[in-house]
């Protein structure tokens, strides 16, 4: 095109703060990496090729919860049901694996099942908060307490077991490696295709400014839906993860897992007021989640002082990666 | 044939009737102008059209076929493109994608085509080429943009919805005058295409060079439609004030009474911030000092610092003798030192608070109130806004429910209950309408003859012409030139403005 | 000898599970005595079930010979407790039984426990009336243990009516403000099944509303309540799950370590992998023995009792 | 009419509306649900959770989304440090009421550095500060001994103080007087609701934006601080993590009483209302006999369908 070439492109100075702008993730890489070094340092097992991918499983569902969270993060909305979506799909598909005899047939059906339940789940979401516009935080917290007492009624006590094939494939491993590094590669090419799409971009214009994003034209009501049906969605994803690693079915598994994946996607960079963020910085976010809880035990910290300490990391990684964040956008 | 018809449309806001009875032809291959003073419904008719406000009556046609717009989606797929006075850019993204956003280029159906969204900003960010200014790219944050940048990405979007039919909500408010040249040769070239343009600006040289009929809007009803042609600003004045005919004082021929004896109020030296450098001048007790030149040149930064909210690198401020370096508002406030913005969404308005609250906060900081009686705040408040003509229904009405000009007269009308000292005008006058302004330039010049010290930023050659004594135009950030006396001429001002660049 | 054992806790809302963590760490102490080095490494932190199974992990790498765990969730922990005993770890499981086959669960039955407080009940009341129950979290496994062990109870005596049960979440405010609800609408009731945590609460609703004298709770086993059950006189029996039976794990767990053998496999339970401790009951008749444990003792210090070493030792071959 | 219309519509209205039916359908339910001396144990509850959200209404109409998740934290530490400081004595209540104040105040501090000087968004640095809090707890609760409310507290809490109506209930309807005339009535007031509905318009106009900001939290401390007090003086003795249940409850009353969580926008007398409601709801459903499960879905349902008749966000197309 010979237009584009007139196209003025002055640029501002200013590395980092482009770099920033452009990678907002990269104080959480950033972070990561550091708790990495640390964690090897105080306990050189816990950088064992068998260690990672123990920390992988272990928070795969917590990345997927965190990447979920994002979804209706980008909006400007946020989903206090997560956890509990988690739950209701994880019992959902452990009673339907055991019920249909736990052979490949019913783990597929029950898991396709599991993702339409997670779509549901985020559809009434998206209804009641985008479509009768009640206010985010307090409406999913209310639906998370409906999906709840729908988990306990699917299985009002924590027990059934999942069928072994499922669980034992995912920590196990293929061709020799293990399953849960196919499931981060099929996730980083999944989140890569999502953020081309166009949907991406509405949601980040809609959490942008809403009312200008309408203005505009564009279908707000639907995108947030959308948003937290994909919220669903990958909540659902995480429940698999759950089951996998825990190979059971819980009603409460998820309940605590909420706030943590609203602190992974802060940790990620990402503005719980809309319009900006990365989803791979939440994934970052909810491993420093996990590598804070082993750090600070590897460090040799008293018992009655760790969830003190492990509180005031949180709260100053936190603080560091709004600023980080803050630093992208100014 | 007609591109657009409305007949009989109307709005009510609650209590309040933003539109009684909006009447409106648009022909393919006009300007149409709508004029009408602050609140009169101008942008409320605009929106109905554009689908984001729903009426509660009447009629509109589009190429003469009855219509129902049920939202800003179905106004595009009825042809209708807009620019929102109060713009529609999501700050976050990229230029390229705010100009598409309403229509996002997409491929395989759900994945954005990226070298499709390229091109197309491409395409309307050249028709600006040379006139964007600094730091303005496809790929900058719209957050990252000044005011006139925004404006401009605001008019690339609305123009890439290739829209037949295209509505301009005050435009040109913030732009500069090769901006502004610029936009007209665009809307001139659409015309030819034989689209359809709705235009509102409160500039009358504007309309003037741009317009090809004006529909005179008043009250919410709309009064008539003239040939711009065939017409003359006084009565297109006239009819838009009303029968009582008291036509706003003539602003372009006098000077302001030189200033008087009473001593320096405010001096500069040598200033230097973040978008100025090397900044003096003096400004005496009763005088009204201009500043000039383009936009974005450092007025308002100048303006800013000295109030406390911009940033200040050296050089020293003195009020009356004594130093004076606000660290922020509240400071300059207690000093005696107060600012009017232009941005008033930003800078002013406290939105869903009752008008009262919007016009006390100087004077709970200036008298050190601790309770808020409402009884002796409303015997403080009614003066102030009546010296300013202000509408209104009841002081404890939302702000929300006045008109943009109402709003900036409320906000000025806060200065006026505890008098300061020095009084900076930062584009005050933006969006306001001719009447509300003779109001305002009334009042400024009565409190410079009461003795205040005042500095007026205008992007209006004659607001300045017709009021400062002395005139300092701005060039990238520093004064490059005085003009004082017989210079005061829109000839010289135009000359200064352009000489560097 | 020296052994490494990881102590893990993924819930610190509570001083019970404080004195749980300290009374381990005493046990682990004694064992120097006795020339064996029992060296205890603690994760105890607030932590959703990702958290927990990632203390195991830690505790997997760091190498330590046994892992002694009070669970959050009765089944998540299968797969990870698996690649414990691969790699040669010792796993047990306390205070909520685990479904795992590749941990023993040393604790109390939580069945039980909820039967002897609804025996208790039964007996006081003669066998009718009417009764309430106040439960725990819910889901929670332990809780509907409980609650099945109280249902079981209650089979046997007709004349006992359940006419409501509620959760108030081991809280005790909630216990509390349960109680005040159930008492405006059930004035009549005769009985209260309360479980620990909440107990306290509810019986001073009980006595707010002045039916001290007509009312039969459970009770709690935490000191202060001791000193009011006695002060007041109230009709009250406390099943105890004593927060020694972390401690009673460990000293099973050196003695596993060691590589005795238990006399009696554990072989208990649902999942068929439980040894149980005997669950001590505190009534009104013996409430005075246990408030001599616990003087001088703070008023959240609960009762409590574990295996002594030397117990601990009986059980082995 | 249009008057008799934008009255019945007020949420404090509606909420006192929905107060009296919820009452009957608890009488029709499970009679003896709606007796006077019940009513007022219910008001007592729900003067817990009303003092609690006093300070998390404040928070919130400060605006940039403001919110306090910490409160649960603070409500826990102060009824642990009442109890220890007073100790079963009546006259260890003023220090305790002090000290309780006082660390109430700290934290709110601590909360309003972070959002205003690191302009850390509050729900982030609260919720980081509620895992403080809790670790602190456990840190606490192994040095010192538990304690005991003196009798005193307990008598304010839940027996008659004057015309049979204990004192909290007595404390709460002051507080709502207090709240209502400084959010009304003084400068102060006016200044949280500018720079709650256009934070950079207040700052320009000499509102010193970070200290209201900064004592909106401290005084969300303090409400929560209170509330421990109090909740000590309700259960009698002091325990861990007591606080919990209160962190988003105390955000859907606000809600309830028709405060927008955008901020500048509401008032505390709604928020009471919205307090009681919320407890009745919870009574109603401890009451009636049915399965957990069934009991946490109406729970979710009703919720919702309250909010309804509230808050719901303004339609994009005016
Ligand atoms: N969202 C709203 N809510 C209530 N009243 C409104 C709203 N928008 C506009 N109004 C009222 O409707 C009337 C018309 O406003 P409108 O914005 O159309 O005026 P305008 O002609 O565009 O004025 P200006 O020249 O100042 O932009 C005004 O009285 C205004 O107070
Ligand atoms: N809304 C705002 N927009 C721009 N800058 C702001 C804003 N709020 C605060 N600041 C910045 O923060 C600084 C202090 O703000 P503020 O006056 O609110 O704090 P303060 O507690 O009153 O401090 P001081 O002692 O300086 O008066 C100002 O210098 C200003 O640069
Ligand atoms: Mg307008
Ligand atoms: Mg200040």
């Amino acid at each position: 095109m010979a237009e584009t070439a007139t196209v003025p492109t002055y640029r501002r100075a200013g590395g980092i703060g482009r770099l920033l702008e452009r990678y907002p993730f990269l104080p959480a890489l950033v972070i990561v990496a550091a708790l990495l070094l640390l964690n090897g340092f105080f306990s050189p097992n816990s950088l064992t090729f068998r260690a990672l991918t123990g920390l992988l499983s272990t928070y795969m569902a917590l990345i997927l919860l965190a990447i979920a969270q994002t979804y209706v993060v980008y909006a400007g909305d946020i989903d206090l049901s997560a956890g509990a979506i988690l739950s209701l799909v994880n019992v959902a598909i452990v009673v339907l694996m055991e019920r249909w005899g736990g052979g490949a047939g019913a783990v597929f059906l029950a898991l396709a099942i599991g993702l339409l339940l997670g779509l549901a789940c985020g559809l009434v979401n998206g209804l009641v908060v985008a479509a009768l516009r009640l206010q985010a935080i307090v409406a999913t917290f209310a639906t998370s307490i409906f999906f709840t007492g729908l988990a306990l009624y699917i299985l009002p006590v924590a027990g059934t077991p999942a069928p072994a094939l499922f669980w034992r494939t995912y920590g196990g491993r293929l061709f020799g490696v293990p399953f849960v590094f196919y499931i981060l590669a099929a996730l980083v090419i999944l989140l890569a295709v999502m953020s081309r799409t166009r949907l991406v971009t509405q949601l980040l214009a809609v959490g942008d400014d809403q009312q200008a994003a309408y203005q505009t034209g564009l279908p707000v009501i639907a995108t947030r839906i959308k948003g937290y049906v994909l919220c669903g969605l990958f909540s659902a994803l995480a429940a698999f993860c759950i089951t996998g690693d825990t190979a059971s079915g819980d009603p409460l598994v998820g309940g605590k897992m909420t706030l943590y994946s609203v602190a992974a996607v802060v940790l990620g960079g990402s503005a719980l007021s809309g319009g900006w963020g990365t989803v791979v910085g939440s994934l970052l976010g909810a491993l420093t989640i996990g590598l804070i809880n082993s750090v600070v035990f590897f460090m040799g910290t008293p018992s009655e002082w760790q969830n003190f300490v492990q509180g005031l990391a949180i709260l100053l990684v936190l603080m560091a990666g709004v600023l980080a964040g803050r630093r992208a956008r100014s | 044939m007609s591109k657009l018809k409305l007949s009989g449309v109307s709005k009510a806001y609650g209590a309040t009737l933003a539109l009684r009875r909006g009447d409106l032809e648009l022909m393919a291959g006009e300007v149409h102008v709508l004029m009408g003073s602050n609140g009169s419904g101008k942008s409320t008719l605009c929106k109905i059209i554009a689908g984001s406000v729903r009426p509660d009556g009447g009629k509109i046609f589009v190429d003469d076929q009855p219509v129902t717009i049920s939202g800003p989606r179905s106004a595009r797929s009825h042809g209708i493109g807009i620019f929102y006075q109060e713009l529609s850019l999501a700050a976050r993204r990229s230029v390229e994608e705010n100009i598409s956003l309403g229509k996002l280029p997409v491929k395989s159906r759900v994945f954005i085509d990226r070298s499709e969204l390229r091109q197309r900003a491409a395409r309307y960010i050249g028709l600006f080429d040379g006139v964007c200014g600094e730091g303005f790219s496809a790929d900058t944050l719209v957050g990252n943009l000044r005011p006139d940048q925004r404006q401009l990405v605001e008019i690339m979007k609305a123009l890439a919805s290739e829209a037949p039919l295209l509505i301009f909500d005050e435009p040109t408010s913030a732009l500069d005058r090769a901006q502004v040249e610029r936009f007209f040769e665009i809307l001139r070239d659409l015309k030819r295409r034989g689209r359809g343009i709705i235009f509102i600006s409160h500039r009358m040289d504007e309309i003037k060079a741009i317009g090809d009929r004006v529909t005179i809007i008043r009250d919410g009803e709309t009064i008539t439609t003239l040939n711009l042609g065939e017409t003359d600003p006084a009565t297109v004045i006239r009819l838009m004030v009303g029968g009582a005919g008291d036509m706003p004082a003539s602003q372009s021929s006098v000077p302001a009474v030189v200033e008087g004896e009473g001593g320096t109020a405010l001096t500069v030296r040598d200033l230097s911030g973040r978008g100025f450098r090397n900044v003096s001048f003096e400004v005496g007790r009763g005088e009204i000092l201009g500043f000039g030149g383009l936009h974005g040149q450092g007025q308002s930064a100048v303006l800013r610092a000295i109030f406390g909210a911009g940033s200040i690198a050296s050089g020293e401020i003195l009020i009356g003798d004594s130093r004076f370096d606000a660290s922020n508002p509240r400071d300059a406030i207690r000093r005696g030192c107060a600012y009017v913005s232009g941005d008033r969404s930003r800078d002013g308005v406290i939105s869903g608070r009752p008008i009262i609250e919007n016009v006390t906060p100087i004077h709970y900081l200036r008298d050190r109130l601790m309770i808020a009686r409402p009884g002796k705040l409303r015997a403080k408040v009614a003066p102030a806004l009546d010296s300013m003509h202000t509408k209104f229904a009841s002081l404890f009405h939302p702000m929300g429910s006045l008109s943009g000009g109402n709003q900036q007269k409320v906000i000025i009308a806060r200065w006026l209950i505890d008098r300061p000292d020095v009084l900076l005008l930062d584009d005050p006058t933006k969006g306001i309408d001719l009447s509300a302004k003779a109001d305002l330039f009334a009042l400024i010049r009565r409190l410079a003859a009461e003795g205040l010290g005042i500095v007026l930023y205008s992007s209006e050659d004659a607001e300045l012409l017709g009021n400062a004594n002395r005139i300092l135009v701005f060039n990238g950030g520093s004064v490059s030139r005085e003009l004082t006396g017989a210079d005061r001429t829109r000839y010289n001002l135009y000359q200064a403005a352009y000489e560097a660049a | 000898e020296t052994f490494k054992i990881g102590l893990s806790n993924g819930w610190v809302g509570s001083e019970w599970r404080t004195q749980m963590i300290d009374e381990a760490k005493a046990a682990a102490a004694e064992w120097k005595e006795k020339g064996v080095d029992v060296e205890v490494s603690v994760q105890s932190a607030n932590v959703d079930v990702p958290g927990q199974i990632a203390h195991i992990r830690n505790f997997i790498a760091e190498g330590v010979n046994a892992i002694i765990v009070n669970p959050n969730s009765p089944t998540a922990f299968d797969p990870i407790f698996a690649q414990a005993k691969e790699a040669g770890i010792l796993v047990i499981a306390t205070d909520a039984e685990v479904s795992s086959p590749d941990a023993i669960y040393v604790g109390i039955d939580q069945t039980a426990w909820g039967a002897a407080g609804a025996k208790w009940l039964a007996e006081t009341l003669g066998g009718k009336g009417k009764v309430v129950a106040i439960n725990g979290v819910a889901g929670h496994p332990a809780n509907e243990m409980r609650v099945a062990g109280y249902k079981s109870v209650f089979k046997d005596h007709a004349d006992i009516q359940v006419v409501n049960e509620v959760n108030a979440n081991w809280d005790q405010a909630q216990g509390q403000q349960a109680m005040q609800n159930i008492l405006a609408t059930y004035p009549d009731i005769n009985g209260v099944l309360v479980q620990d945590g909440m107990a306290a609460g509810a019986w001073k609703s009980i006595m707010d509303a002045g039916k001290a004298g007509q009312i039969a709770a459970t009770g709690e086993i935490r000191k202060d309540f001791i000193d009011l059950w006695i002060k007041e006189k109230l009709n009250s029996g406390a099943t105890v799950n004593p927060p020694g039976v972390m401690a009673s794990a460990l000293n099973v767990a050196v003695l596993m370590l060691q590589g005795k053998e238990l006399k009696e496999p554990a072989k208990a339970g649902q999942y068929g992998n439980a040894l149980y401790l005997p669950i001590p009951f505190i009534d009104s008749k013996n409430v005075a023995e246990a408030a001599k444990q616990l003087e001088g003792k703070p008023g959240y210090y609960s009762y409590t009792s574990s295996l002594s070493i030397e117990e601990a030792e009986a059980l082995f071959k | 009419m249009s008057r008799v219309v934008s009255f019945v519509r007020q949420p404090i209205v509606v909420a006192l509306v929905l107060i009296v039916l919820l009452l009957y359908l608890g009488e029709a339910l499970s009679p003896g649900f709606a007796t006077g001396g019940q009513i007022l144990r219910l008001l007592i509850v729900a003067s817990l959770l009303g003092i609690v959200a006093a300070g998390q209404n404040v928070v919130i109409l400060g605006g940039r989304e403001g919110i306090d998740l910490s409160v649960g934290g603070v409500v826990s530490l102060s009824a642990i440090l009442a109890g220890n400081v007073m100790n079963g004595a009546d006259g260890g209540i003023l220090p305790a009421v002090a000290a309780c104040l006082a660390a109430g105040a700290f934290f709110g501090l601590l909360n309003g550095l972070g959002v205003t000087l690191l302009r850390i968004p509050p729900l982030v640095m609260t919720l980081g500060m509620l895992g403080v809090l809790q670790g602190l707890l456990v840190v606490i609760r192994m040095g010192i001994p538990s304690g005991q409310a003196a009798p005193a507290l307990s008598r304010f809490v839940t027996q008659p103080l004057a015309y049979g109506i204990p004192g909290i209930i007595w404390l709460w309807i002051v507080i709502g007087i207090l709240l209502a005339l400084m959010l009304n009535r003084t400068v102060f007031g006016h200044r949280i609701y500018a720079i709650g509905s256009n934070e950079h318009a207040a700052y320009m106009a000499g509102v010193p934006v970070k200290l209201v900001r900064i004592a909106l939290f401290m005084i969300s401390g303090m409400f929560a601080a209170t509330a421990g007090l109090c909740l000590l003086g309700y259960s009698g003795t002091s325990f861990a993590n007591v606080g919990e249940q209160y962190m988003l409850p105390s955000i859907i009353a606000v809600v309830f009483g028709g405060t927008s969580l955008a901020g500048g926008k509401g008032g505390y007398t709604g928020t009471m209302a919205g307090a009681v409601l919320l407890v009745i709801l919870q009574s109603i459903l401890t009451t009636i006999n049915i399965e957990e499960s069934g009991r946490q879905m109406v729970f979710g349902a009703t919720l919702l369908l309250l909010m309804m008749f509230y808050g719901r966000g303004r339609a994009m197309r005016a």
